[in-house]
């Protein structure tokens, strides 16, 4: 931690300015985008397509008409809050690689406050997306707690928590709430609970707004704030916040709980707005699709939603493209690696030259 | 194996006056700030050299360019009468170099004679010999006075004996000129002259030390030659004889400083601050605090000094409720605070510079204006209903980094680019600017220059004057006497005795930080216990 | 005319054994017919199934669909009914849709002479088969799918004989042999010696299990005799291939162009069968293959009913 | 009474030790990781990646060695890009983890389709697996024949590894190296020991280490490769690793742990308890256990105070 371990050079001591900064970090991750399509150029040329041919296929599959762009929204969508739900505990110095997990249960308990309940439409949805809340919450309960009281690792528990959550809900699902004559699906859920659509052609549905409000209140939130303000210290120095009287146990037990009551909604949201019964194993990896769009965007709310939006595009052109061309999903998932691996190092280089080497050390 | 060990005398050959070190022209430059400007200056083998300056000097920089862990923009380094180019710590070694850094380098798990070894273990068969590195450890540790246990685990060891394995690992690695950056500013007076004393050792038998201090006395007793910096540039390398400590802070700072004892108006405050019989383990569960109770009333400082790692550390925990307290009652402003909730305390009227600026103080990370609102970001006008007032905290931050004499580009600097000094300054400007009943000021002027230092001693006798209580603690012996109403001294967890400031002479009160007044039975050893 | 047929197939499971038999069959129609084939991979995440059908149906390029896989359902339900032009064939089950051409597989026929071949030959003491009164079933999940064979087997098993019971353990997952082999272990080391497994490549394991233990396994959609010769005692063929070659055959001459309705697949159209390993043939007692060849006839004749509670 | 009897035997003693070795090999190597200071998530796909070029390898060379030595070069140039890219690039652990997961995922079915020709899993009469090892004279003794015994090679390697790499780590200078890397990189860098270098070293033995129990995966425990057959192996690691700190020896008790509630849950299924719960056990039982570690772990206050001030009523006499 001091002067003369530092052999790299700082960035200027002077103010960082919003913009160029911003601007910096925009140019660098067209760059890195650029060179890992430039990979999957390669990779196409060897399958035997053209390049040209599997980009265009990919680029109007993600935006080629208006349903195609609400496709690539809707995939999107539940990356925006799982991507959201990841920020909150990494903005609070936290990890919650749990996401995954309490997606399962929030989705879970939504779809069974769907198809339990005969209530109105309004009280209906509302209380369908606040069971799946409560779900995600309660799902990260125990882990919040120990890791408030105790210390205990969150990372290990929540990873842990993801196998039996996915577990859990596929036992609920087949032996208890199973549709007679479905395949591993519970019963539908009443029209009252279904989060509504936008469009006729699509099924992209209010969770977009959901997503972007809580990406835009989270930014608020933390940058204007007193309770914001203490969780970034807190997240940036825990010791330093904890002199200056902010409350760490409290907060890491709060920041945890929400964090995995988005993660819920996440669920909630894909439940009730898009297939309208839970279906076991319905979304394996949005999770962790979520917990990388924040880290890429570093936490930053707001950028979160881009790296979401980027990452449904890629997935929805990736659907045309499979059918299309013969370039197929596994292809598509190398080239998404390729692009991940390159934002990343080309996104932190910078931001990162000026840490310390032993700030990069995980804190375990 | 001979490479390695032990120091290889000077040549007799040779003239009586061959620069050990010379730097000739060196400039460094971090973005805008010139931290080195065409800076030349010479070490005669044999002597001791002192560099002083005030904060943010250059002097830092000036060291780590030397031994190879900055490269300079320009200039260039001569050792022994040879230009050599030092690109690595490594080859600043094999140069003969050897630093200790004013932030310690050692790794906690292991023994003190793994960490000496570190680096240049001795193997027998592929697997490291533990038992010949502690028989030389202990060897090179006789040999030089330094009482280290070789086997002792670092994490479970005092300062003063980190720095003597510090300087165990430069003599083993056969160093022939040591370079320590403030190497008194976490001793006590005595162990500073122990300290001092094995340096002198060092140049009897013709080795070169070249050591960094903001304590004008002791560069005055011990150093041969002074090198002061101002802003980056050399202001002169004069002989320590021909020299006052008057004449030394007037190059340094460019002006005269007092530095005795302060006046103070009589104030008859009431009391602010009382503990009451306080037990508490520090982080390994040991006990830390044991049984101790004072007062601290408005109007008053009291100071705290003892030997680092006597409980000072534990004690302002536990008054600003980072720690727990196993046992007793703090009341302060009225209110019992020992639950260990810092927000508590804070509401309750405290305002506290930690000893840990680093980790504790500031989040490096964030804009001075981030640091100066925590603590207050419940308070109007800073916010309201919970919300921020950027624009208010942005302006009295302006102010403070004016009135602290911060240097910063403004204030959304981010900390982490500040020099230690300066970060220390906006610690300061936060909590002095709060107006609080209480005070609890720990290490205020660690690693802080002269300038600085006076203007921090003022503040706090404002402070005083202003009615608030103050607990001021320290392991500066002359810093205390200088402000304090009150003395009381820490040994071993226990309050060993109070002075009355105005009549307890130096050499009392050293006494008492070494426990030598309590009878050996009663002395409950504490902090060497493992 | 058959250059112009262009066909898509729409599934999950293409690495499993199942999907595979659905894949070779399209590959012998479009060398031997001529036909386009696209094979489409839909993943696991059920968001993007319906977007797949929507990519598929839009643009009118083909002219059937063969989907497979139950949690295809909603999504080809729903794109059935924006495109009633579409033509799409459900593989393995049917719905309630009358627009889509149906070709049920009935796995449960072919699993009760499964089970009723290993309940006979514990029953009768066989050397190498003469250890305990149970025998074991290893699924990938425990989804309904599974179940069917699973009940299959277990009426087999009981028709067989009375007193073999059957142990049934589910890896949690298609793709992790290593915990099939660690399932059949644990079943083996009870003293069971005939394992039927539904498991796809987690299935694998068990017969690699088999091997490893000295016991026995029966597999399952294509031809397992050869992944452990002399431990696999037979294969139960869900003939997919030849299930969809003869069907786009049909379309391709003419004789029968697909159209709306249910094929069923089973023991009596030889589509589901159960296949006994060459190796095996002399360790089995030739009125154990009798009783089991009269009972494929009674299923075939439809004496015997295998029923399903679905 | 029987019951029992049927779950606790010396078979489950073998499936403990079966089930514990792929965890324990990868585990290991995540020791060098951690020890190293670096979060590595990725071992999962590590795992993954070997285990396909170990099958690749074992058709190529025809020896089940050769193909246990292209496993682990194809880890470790998996655990190479993720040191360069979080070691000199300074990516992010977890972001660049993930990423090698997905993209080991999707190499190995695109190469097994270009190289097979099939989808999902490769099981060929070409690949060469390890034969079970007996060792002679324990396979005379009733009972420790079945526990110790009859194991593939990779198995008694994985038990062997604990304590070679305990060796490494507190008896050799790269062992001593790496761990102050880790616990304090300021130390080691100006002690002249790069600990980027050090980082860059302590990666590539994870990927040689993650990579033999990919192989162990493949061509120990059974002779075949399916897609995502690591299953989750690489994840359950991380967690191990988390709680045992990197401690070879707590690795080998978690993985144990791990392993053995595995079993059990396995044998449970059996006298059927349905499987979805049942195979929720293990990672209930790892979870109850980092739990209780914790909790253990607490600070004993009130305890402390009670003893520290009698001890010194001792003193005052
Ligand atoms: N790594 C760095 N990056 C940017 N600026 C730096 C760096 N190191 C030092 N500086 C700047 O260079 C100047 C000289 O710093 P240096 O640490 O050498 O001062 P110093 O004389 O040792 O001060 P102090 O007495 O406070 O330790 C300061 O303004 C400091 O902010
Ligand atoms: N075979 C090896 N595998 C991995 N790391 C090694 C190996 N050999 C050395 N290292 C590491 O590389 C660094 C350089 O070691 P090296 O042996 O080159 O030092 P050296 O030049 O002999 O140093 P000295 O002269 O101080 O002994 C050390 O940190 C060491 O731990
Ligand atoms: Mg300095
Ligand atoms: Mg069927």
């Amino acid at each position: 931690m001091s002067e003369q371990s530092e052999t790299r050079e700082l960035t200027p001591a002077k103010a960082p300015v919003a913009m160029p900064e911003w601007l910096h970090s925009l140019l660098g991750t067209l760059l890195a985008i650029s060179i890992a399509l430039l990979g999957g150029a390669v990779i196409a040329i060897m399958v035997g397509e053209s390049p040209f041919h599997v980009f265009m296929t990919l680029l109007r599959g993600a935006f080629g008409g208006p349903d195609r762009i609400a496709g690539s929204l809707l995939q999107s969508t539940p990356i925006i809050i799982s991507g959201i739900a990841a920020c909150i505990a990494f903005r609070g110095g936290l990890f919650n690689i749990g996401v995954e997990g309490q997606l399962y249960m929030g989705g879970f308990a939504a779809a069974w406050v769907g198809f339990s309940f005969v209530l109105p439409a309004p009280l209906h949805l509302t209380l369908g997306i606040a069971a799946a809340i409560a779900a995600g919450a309660l799902w990260i309960l125990i882990p919040a707690f120990f890791r408030a009281r105790y210390g205990t690792n969150e990372v290990v528990s929540t990873i842990l928590s993801n196998y039996v959550a996915i577990l859990l809900t596929s036992y609920f699902t087949i032996f208890v709430f199973k549709r007679p004559g479905g395949w591993s699906e519970t019963a539908p859920i009443s029209t009252t609970a279904e989060l509504p659509q936008l469009f006729e052609f699509s099924r992209l549905n209010w969770g977009l707004f959901i997503g972007v409000a809580l990406a835009v209140g989270l930014h608020m939130f933390l940058t204007r704030t007193t309770a914001g303000y203490s969780m970034c210290a807190m997240g940036s120095n825990p010791k330093f916040a904890e002199y200056g009287g902010v409350p760490i146990r409290r907060n890491v037990f709060l920041i945890l709980l929400c964090s995995g009551a988005v993660g819920g909604l996440a669920g909630g949201v894909e439940t009730l707005g898009v297939h309208h019964r839970f279906m076991e194993g319905f979304a394996p990896g949005f999770g962790f699709d979520g917990v990388i769009a924040a880290l890429l965007a570093n936490g930053h709310p707001i950028l979160t939603i881009f790296t979401a939006l980027f990452f449904g595009a890629l997935r929805a052109g990736s659907l045309l493209m499979e059918v299309e061309t013969n370039a197929s999903r596994e292809l598509i998932t190398v080239v998404q690696a390729f692009i991940i691996l390159a934002v990343s190092a080309q996104l932190l280089v910078r931001r990162r030259r000026d840490s310390q080497a032993g700030e990069r050390r995980w804190k375990y | 194996m001979s490479d390695h060990q032990g120091f290889r005398p000077t040549p007799s050959f040779g003239a009586p006056m061959t620069n050990a070190i010379e730097m000739r022209g060196v400039s460094k430059r971090f973005g805008p700030v010139i931290a080195n400007d065409d800076v030349s200056f010479a070490v005669k083998k044999g002597e001791i050299h002192a560099i002083v300056g005030e904060n943010g000097a250059g002097k830092t920089t000036l060291m780590n360019i030397l031994f190879g862990l900055y490269h300079p923009d320009t200039g260039e380094i001569i050792i022994n009468g040879e230009k050599v180019e030092v690109d690595s710590p490594r080859r600043a070694i094999s140069l003969g170099l050897g630093m200790v850094h004013q932030h310690f380098k050692l790794v906690p798990s292991l023994t003190a004679a793994d960490n000496v070894f570190l680096g240049i273990e001795k193997t027998r068969n592929g697997l490291i010999d533990h038992a010949a590195q502690i028989a030389q450890t202990r060897e090179f540790s006789e040999k030089f006075g330094l009482s280290v246990d070789p086997e002792a685990i670092v994490a479970n060891l005092s300062v003063g004996i980190e720095q003597r394995i510090e300087i165990l690992k430069v003599l083993v690695r056969g160093a022939e000129v040591v370079i320590l950056d403030e190497p008194t500013a976490v001793l006590t007076p005595q162990e500073s002259r122990e300290l001092f004393r094995t340096l002198r050792g060092f140049t009897d038998q013709g080795m070169t030390v070249i050591f960094i201090s903001h304590h004008l006395s002791e560069v005055m007793a011990v150093s041969d030659t002074v090198t002061v910096l101002r802003d980056g540039k050399v202001v002169g390398t004069r002989p320590t004889a021909e020299l006052g400590e008057d004449d030394l802070v007037r190059m340094m700072v460019g002006r005269n400083v007092s530095f005795s004892r302060r006046k103070r108006p009589r104030t008859d405050g009431e009391r602010i601050l009382s503990l009451k019989s306080i037990w508490a383990r520090d982080n390994r569960g040991l006990p830390a605090l044991q049984d101790v109770s004072f007062d601290v009333h408005g109007g008053e400082i009291v100071g705290i000094v003892g030997v680092d790692g006597n409980g000072q550390t534990e004690l302002a925990e536990v008054i600003s409720g980072l720690r727990h307290v196993s046992h007793g009652e703090i009341v302060l402003h009225g209110q019992k605070i020992q639950d260990g909730d810092p927000r508590l305390v804070r509401h309750a009227g405290l305002a506290h510079v930690p000893a840990d600026r680093l980790h504790r103080g500031v989040d490096k990370a964030d804009t001075i204006s981030g640091n100066i609102l925590m603590g207050r970001q419940d308070e109007a006008p800073w916010s309201s209903r919970g919300v921020i007032n950027w624009r208010y905290v942005r302006e009295r931050t302006e102010e403070l980094i004016k009135r602290f004499d911060i240097r910063a580009n403004g204030s959304r600097t981010l900390v982490k680019t500040l020099s230690g000094g300066n970060m220390q300054k906006v610690v300061l400007a936060r909590e002095f600017s709060r107006a609080m009943p209480f005070l609890l000021v720990d290490q205020p002027t660690r690693g802080v220059d002269i300038g600085a230092m006076e203007g921090i001693h003022d503040e706090i006798m404002r402070q005083r004057n202003e009615g608030a209580a103050v607990l001021l603690i320290s392991v500066q012996l002359d810093e205390i006497m200088t402000l304090a109403d009150r003395i009381l001294v820490m040994f071993a967890g226990t309050i060993a005795g109070e002075v009355d400031a105005d009549t307890a002479t130096e050499d009392e009160i050293g006494m008492l930080m070494a426990g030598r007044n309590l009878s050996a039975a009663a002395a409950p050893t504490v902090n060497e216990a493992s | 005319q058959a250059e112009d047929l262009s066909i898509a197939a729409v599934s999950g499971y293409f690495a499993q054994g199942f999907g595979i038999s659905i894949v070779n069959g399209l590959e012998r129609a479009e060398q031997e017919l001529g036909v386009n084939v696209q094979i489409v991979d839909t993943g696991q995440r059920a968001l993007d199934f319906e977007e797949q059908f929507n990519n598929l149906a839009r643009g009118g390029d083909f002219d059937v669909i063969l989907v497979m896989g139950w949690e295809l359902v909603d999504a080809l339900m729903t794109t059935a009914e924006a495109h009633p032009d579409q033509r799409f064939v459900f593989i393995d089950g049917v719905l309630e849709s009358d627009n889509i051409t149906y070709i049920d597989f009935i796995e449960e026929e072919g699993s009760f002479l499964a089970g009723a071949l290993s309940s006979m030959l514990v029953e009768q003491g066989v050397e190498g088969f003469d250890n305990g009164s149970e025998v074991g079933f290893v699924g990938g999940r425990d989804i309904p799918v599974i179940r069917n064979f699973l009940m299959g087997m277990e009426q087999g098993v009981d028709s067989a004989s009375e007193d073999v019971g059957v142990s049934s353990v589910f890896a949690g997952s298609f793709d992790d042999p290593a915990k099939g082999s660690e399932l059949a272990m644990t079943l083996y080391g009870q003293g069971i010696d005939i394992i039927y497994q539904a498991a796809g490549p987690t299935g694998e394991g068990v017969l690699q299990a088999a091997r490893a233990a000295g016991k026995y396994a029966i597999g399952v959609d294509i031809d397992q005799c050869p992944s452990a010769p002399g431990h696999i005692l037979a294969s139960m063929l869900k003939r997919a291939d030849i299930a969809v070659f003869d069907l786009i055959q049909g379309e391709v001459d003419g004789s029968a162009p697909i159209a709306p309705g249910t094929v069923e697949v089973g023991v009596a159209s030889g589509g589901v069968e159960l296949k006994i390993c060459e190796d095996m043939m002399e360790r089995i007692p030739a009125e154990t293959i009798a009783s089991l060849e009269e009972m494929r006839a009674g299923i075939a004749s439809g004496d015997i009913d295998v029923a399903l509670n679905r | 009474m029987e019951v029992l009897g049927d779950i606790f035997n010396l078979a489950l003693i073998a499936a403990t030790l079966r089930t514990t070795a792929p965890i324990l090999l990868v585990a290991l190597g995540g020791t060098f990781t951690t020890k190293a200071g670096i979060f590595n998530i990725g071992l999962e796909g590590q795992m993954l990646i070997a285990a396909f070029f170990a099958v690749l390898g074992s058709i190529w060379t025809s020896s089940a060695i050769g193909g246990v030595l292209i496993g682990m070069m194809a880890a470790m140039i998996f655990a190479g890009t993720f040191s360069l890219l979080v070691v000199t690039l300074r990516a992010n652990e977890v972001v660049v983890g993930l990423a090698l997961n997905i993209l080991a995922g999707g190499l190995t079915i695109s190469l097994t389709k270009a190289i097979f020709g099939t989808r999902g899993s490769i099981v060929n009469p070409d690949i060469v697996g390890f034969a079970p090892v007996n060792i002679p004279i324990i396979d005379d003794i009733p009972g420790l024949d079945r526990v110790l015994s009859g194991y593939t090679p990779l198995v008694y390697l994985a038990f062997i590894l604990v304590f070679v790499v305990w060796i490494i780590f507190y008896r050799t200078r790269l062992g001593l190296h790496i761990r102050v890397t880790g616990e304090k990189p300021e130390a080691a860098e100006a002690l002249g020991i790069n600990p980027n270098t050090m980082q860059h070293i302590a990666s590539l033995m994870c990927g040689a280490l993650a990579g033999i129990a990919g192989a162990h995966l493949s061509l120990g425990y059974i002779t075949m490769f399916a897609e995502n057959m690591s299953a989750g192996r690489g994840f359950m690691a991380v967690a191990v690793l988390i709680f045992s700190n990197g401690d070879p020896v707590k690795v080998l008790l978690g993985c144990l742990l791990f392993g053995f509630s595995d079993a059990m849950a396995l044998r449970l299924q059996t006298f059927g308890f349905p499987s979805y719960l049942v195979l929720t056990v293990p990672y209930i039982v790892t979870l109850a256990a980092l739990f209780m570690l914790t909790y253990r772990q607490r600070p004993k206050i009130i305890r402390e105070t009670l003893e520290s001030m009698s001890l010194v009523r001792r003193q005052e006499p």
